[in-house]
């Protein structure tokens, strides 16, 4: 019975271009992306959260004291992609990767630009590559990815 | 008969009736409400209920699958609801609804609940959806795709030396063989470990037998409180514990290779009360079954996944329900007495249900 | 067996088209804290959360409580997320309550909100899908067409809808948090104002408005000893019901549905109410579009069929005067942040047996009715609160 | 390097876009594939004996499928409307406009539809019309394939006959 009726397919696009208010924390965490400068959140016994998050992890409690870390720091964890989608903030095969920058408790998610799973290893030190300051408009892609400490 | 005595609630609640739709990568022929309505109908006549004899009624699914605002809506021309009826739903696997309909069921105010969920993959690109799952401002426009954050939860445990890529594909091996047997999985075969461990990586350190399938389809349950149980089925699954508890959304301040709210809410389900003769577990990854294994404490003697687990079949918003369906099952058969069921939500294993099936003995 | 349970914590945003000075985190905590501070609580005190919001397109974000845990304290402890359309906000509250009800837990917050600014609600609400009807008539062009059938039927002059416009506004003056402020509103404002959808006006049409609302429900002893503790009254749970019913099938009334006069039948029985006119002393009760006044006032039985736009014609329903104020707090005519419409109704029919609503306060309200609806007027949550215990 | 002196970010720019593949389910694509042909093709419910169209899968009361496929007259009548005076995003009619709920003759649901060729203030409850269809090499599975109604000028429908469907 359901094969002598066609069924009807059609592409559909679900598209919005969202704007949305950062608040104070997160809208000093990518100000501070757009000056080249990665900033993290002073969290409950002093644990330095990146990105800073506008209430703390475990405890909730407002936090409000921004403070410099990085541009160095070390992957914690990683995944090799040697095949980017197309919407990977890289195209050539990259690692996506939890790094914590020096200062910080806490990893960043964000792309390492590597010559390959060889070059990859967790512990290894990295250091933040940002896009030309020309090109930096205040989002987290202006932190373009990390690479590694001895490439840099 | 006397139901055990539950450790969470005071009210004894048995999954009475389950009923699932096979999973499959692309249902074409049916959309959400045609997928949905013989799931319904079959769960109701093995019960020899109806929808007339339902006190609540509870579902689970999220808009993002198929692209436009309330589609719980529509699905719930699949039961009828007329005369009207006390529903609700929950943006969240099924495996919650389930949780809501047993709180009300707790007050003793109303006996019966029938909780479905449905989801199908294959509309849109899963990873892209579930990248909007993510924190909008300093992750979700990085659009990290869902295997690429599973292997970084995998590269944790590995780095721990919590597991190895061999048991990953132990794990895959094990799902599609005991899947051989549940006629609605999906991922059914015999692969040898050896082979599995030659695939290429799909994002390393994930091969691709380490991932889910894609998958649509829907499931449903009915609930039934106290004696009541008995006229449904024989040997009743009561759920003698049940708990759900979230973690931190920014999981880099999270240790990946452990799930503490995993482990948190299995305690207080009572897992550990008594011997555990099978699991449901629905770490959709391979890797993430091992952590979800060591957060609730179970030991080797335990069967996992029986029914092959979500690496046989993963349907959003339905898998977690499934795992306490077929957890549920295992008890009717007589071939457990006491399973757990979990389910879980959100990036990297954030959010995380346990629920502790008994029969009699 | 069902506990007592009551609402000891109250909160809400100060609702605006567009509240740009926070994040989506930054505008739910808004409220939370408040019904925290309310309740003399911390977020630690706090035993489960309950979230509710509309659709998810609104902010763009695929089950936004997962990434507001952190923000909402609900890390290590059980958080659900509520999606029932436009009468969320009241069905989350009601799983709040249950949650206590039940003997589960005694202190859970309950949050629903919407930040509509992030996107267009219009667009959000009616997100063309291939094959479906194109879109001809917009959000308010479902509702039009089913309020000229109830003009027809009832009789009601053209001037009703506007009396509500009007009166709403009025109320919303005394309401610091309302969206919207006119305080020149008069029904020659409303009469001038465009007409969207003949025969509805655009100021009898709601706003859409960024916001949240907040409460926490609390167990019978931990009311009890809260209440010694900040001085600060409970509002009692005497009652809650949810009804559903198809969007649309064959001789369904969309005017007087089905499933809000079940719903209101049930939530008066566990109430003991048999009156409502009478035995409630105001209500607040979802009015997106000023003649669902009239409407409601039938469906929920204040009246009989027909007769609701003569109460609202009488000033019956008015805080200034009237026997049985609707909406004191300007309603969702005046503040209409979607998934936290609902529990705005929920919070303020609280708020009012708490003798705690400032200006807008019925003297001596002592119960009160919260009504949420959504969808095409197929889902309804209720609730009846009152000052005393049941 | 740094730039000092640009004000702090206060908002941010998310566009986001989904693509899907979807489908129509089997009861939707008989309708729609009566729309190709210039043709209204409701269900009935083999319970309740209901005629709906468009249909969605299931009977919404029922909730079986309805299997029996029923061809529908191109005259219904207007139950209720709309006058839509406000622009919004995806409207492509010039305002102000009718907007019907039409009861086609034999179902037993209404769905809305567009109103033409008559005055915005002669329409009317119970107002008998036709569908005007769209260009036969311009029909498609779907509802724009009808392009308008328009009056029949037959008498005016008695409320009775409709005031279950309000």
């Amino acid at each position: 019975m359901a094969d002598v009726v066609e069924v009807f397919r059609s592409p559909h696009v679900l598209e919005y271009p969202y704007v949305r208010s950062t608040g104070p924390i997160v809208g000093g965490y990518l100000s501070g992306l757009r000056d080249g400068k990665i900033l993290g959140a002073t969290g409950a016994a002093g644990r330095v959260i990146v990105p800073p998050t506008e209430y703390d992890p475990d405890t909730a409690e407002e936090l409000s004291e921004l403070v410099e870390v990085g541009p160095g720091g070390v992957v914690t964890t990683w995944a090799w992609v040697s095949d980017p989608r197309e919407d990977a903030p890289l195209s050539e095969p990259f690692a996506w990767a939890l790094v914590q920058p020096d200062g910080a408790d806490t990893g960043i998610l964000t792309p390492v630009a590597a010559s390959g799973p060889d070059a990859m290893a967790s512990g290894m030190r990295v250091t933040a590559s940002f896009l030309p300051s020309a090109e930096r408009q205040g989002r987290v892609q202006d932190l373009r990815c990390f690479v590694p400490e001895e490439a840099s | 008969m006397s139901a055990p005595k539950p450790v969470v609630g005071n009210r004894p609640v048995a999954i009475c009736s389950f009923a699932q739709s096979p999973s499959l990568r692309r249902v074409d022929q049916a959309n959400e409400v045609e997928m949905l309505m013989p799931v319904i109908a079959e769960v109701f006549a093995k019960a020899n209920m109806t929808k007339d004899d339902m006190g609540f009624i509870c579902s689970g699914s999220t808009d993002y699958l198929i692209g436009g605002p309330f589609s719980f809506v529509m699905a719930l021309d699949a039961v009828g609801v007329w005369p009207p009826k006390s529903e609700s739903h929950v943006e969240m696997d099924a495996a919650w609804a389930l949780y809501e309909a047993w709180v009300q069921l707790q007050e003793g105010v109303i006996d019966t609940a029938l909780v479905y969920g449905f989801g199908k993959s294959s509309l849109g690109d899963l990873s892209r959806v579930l990248a909007m799952q993510l924190d909008p401002y300093t992750m979700g426009p990085l659009w990290p795709d869902q295997v690429s954050l599973a292997a970084l939860q995998a590269r944790a445990l590995l780095d721990r030396g919590l597991s190895t890529e061999q048991e990953f594909a132990e794990i895959a091996a094990r799902s599609r063989h005991d899947a051989l047997k549940n006629p609605n999985a999906q991922v059914r075969n015999e692969t040898p470990v050896a082979e599995l461990l030659e695939e290429a990586y799909a994002v390393s350190p994930l091969r691709r037998h380490t991932l889910p399938p894609l998958s649509d389809a829907a499931a449903a349950v009915i609930l039934v409180a106290g004696d009541r149980a008995y006229d449904v089925v024989d040997r009743p699954a009561w759920i003698t514990g049940i708990d759900h508890r979230v973690e931190t959304h920014a999981f880099g301040a999270r240790d990946l290779a452990v799930s503490t709210s995993t482990a948190m809410a299995a305690k207080i389900a009572g897992v550990g009360n008594g011997p555990v003769d099978i699991a449901e577990l629905h770490g959709p990854f391979a890797p993430q079954e091992v952590i979800v294994r060591q957060a609730i404490g179970l030991d080797d003697s335990v069967t996992i996944n029986p029914s092959g687990g979500p690496l046989a079949a993963n349907p959003m918003m339905a898998a977690g329900l499934i795992r306490m369906g077929e957890a549920a099952s295992r008890i009717w058969d007589g071939s457990a007495t006491r399973a757990v069921a979990h389910a879980t939500s959100g990036p990297l294993l954030q959010q995380n249900l346990v629920c502790v099936l008994e029969g009699e003995s | 067996m069902t506990e007592r349970c009551a609402v000891i914590g109250i909160g809400q945003t100060y609702h605006k088209a567009k509240r740009e000075d926070v994040s989506i985190a930054g505008l739910v905590r808004e409220a939370a804290r408040a019904a925290l501070d309310d309740a003399g609580m911390d977020w630690g005190d706090i035993d489960a959360v309950v979230v509710g919001k509309a659709p998810d397109m609104f902010e763009g974000i695929m089950m936004p409580e997962l990434y507001l845990a952190s923000a909402l304290g609900a890390v290590g402890k059980p958080m659900l997320r509520v999606h029932t359309a436009g009468s969320v906000g009241g069905s989350t509250a009601i799983v709040a309550a249950h949650l206590v009800q039940s003997g589960i837990h005694k202190r859970v917050l309950t949050v629903a909100f919407e930040k509509q600014s992030d996107s267009d609600a219009m667009w959000a609400l009616s997100v063309p899908r291939p094959f479906s009807a194109p879109l001809l008539a917009g959000a308010g062009g479902y509702f039009a067409p089913i309020i000229r059938a109830y003009m027809h039927r009832s009789g009601a002059p053209n001037d009703v809808g506007m009396k509500v416009a009007v009166k709403d506004r009025l109320q919303a003056l005394k309401n610091p948090y309302a969206h919207l402020h006119l305080p020149d509103i008069s029904l020659k404002m409303v009469e001038e104002s465009i007409m969207l959808w003949d025969p509805l006006h655009y100021l009898e049409s709601c706003p859409s408005s960024d916001g949240a609302a907040a409460m926490v429900i609390a167990s019978e002893d931990v009311a009890e000893s809260t209440a010694k503790v900040t001085g600060r009254p409970p509002a009692w749970v005497h009652g809650t019901a949810m009804r559903s019913e198809p969007t649309m099938f064959a001789g369904r009334n969309q005017v007087n549905p089905q499933a809000g006069r079940d719903c209101a039948k049930d939530v008066y029985a566990q109430a003991g109410i048999t009156n409502p006119r009478q035995q409630l002393d105001c209500a607040e009760v979802y009015v997106p579009f000023s003649w669902y006044e009239p409407m409601w006032l039938e469906n929920l039985g204040f009246c009989d069929e027909g007769d609701g736009w003569k109460l609202t014609e009488s000033g019956a329903t008015a805080l200034d005067g009237g026997d049985i104020p609707w909406n004191c707090s300007g309603g969702v005519l005046s503040s209409n942040p979607i998934g936290a419409s609902g529990m705005l109704r929920f919070l303020e029919a609280a708020l009012q047996v708490r003798n705690m609503a400032g200006e807008h306060q019925v003297e001596g309200a002592s119960r009160a009715l919260g009504h949420a609806y959504g969808g095409g007027s197929q889902f309804f949550s209720m609730w009846v609160v009152g000052s005393d215990k049941r | 390097m740094t730039e000092e002196n640009l004000a702090p970010v206060t908002m941010l720019s998310t566009p986001i876009r989904l693509d899907y593949d979807f489908t129509a389910g089997l009861a939707q694509s008989k309708t729609l594939a009566g729309y190709a042909q210039g043709k209204f093709i409701g269900q009935r419910c083999p319970k309740c004996k209901q005629v709906y169209v468009p249909s969605g899968g299931s009977c919404p009361t029922d909730g079986v499928a309805m299997d029996e496929v029923v061809e529908l007259p191109n005259t219904g009548t207007v139950t209720t409307y709309c006058i839509v005076n406000v622009p919004f995003a995806g409207q492509s009619i010039e305002l102000p406009y009718i907007c019907g709920q039409i009861l086609l003759d034999g179902a037993n649901i209404s769905f809305m539809g567009l109103l033409q060729e008559i005055p915005t203030d002669e329409v009317r409850m119970g107002l008998r019309v036709e569908a005007v269809w769209v260009p036969e090499d311009e029909l498609g599975p779907n509802l724009s394939s009808v392009k308008y109604f328009r009056p029949t000028g037959e008498p005016d429908a008695d409320y009775e006959t409709f005031k279950e469907y309000l």
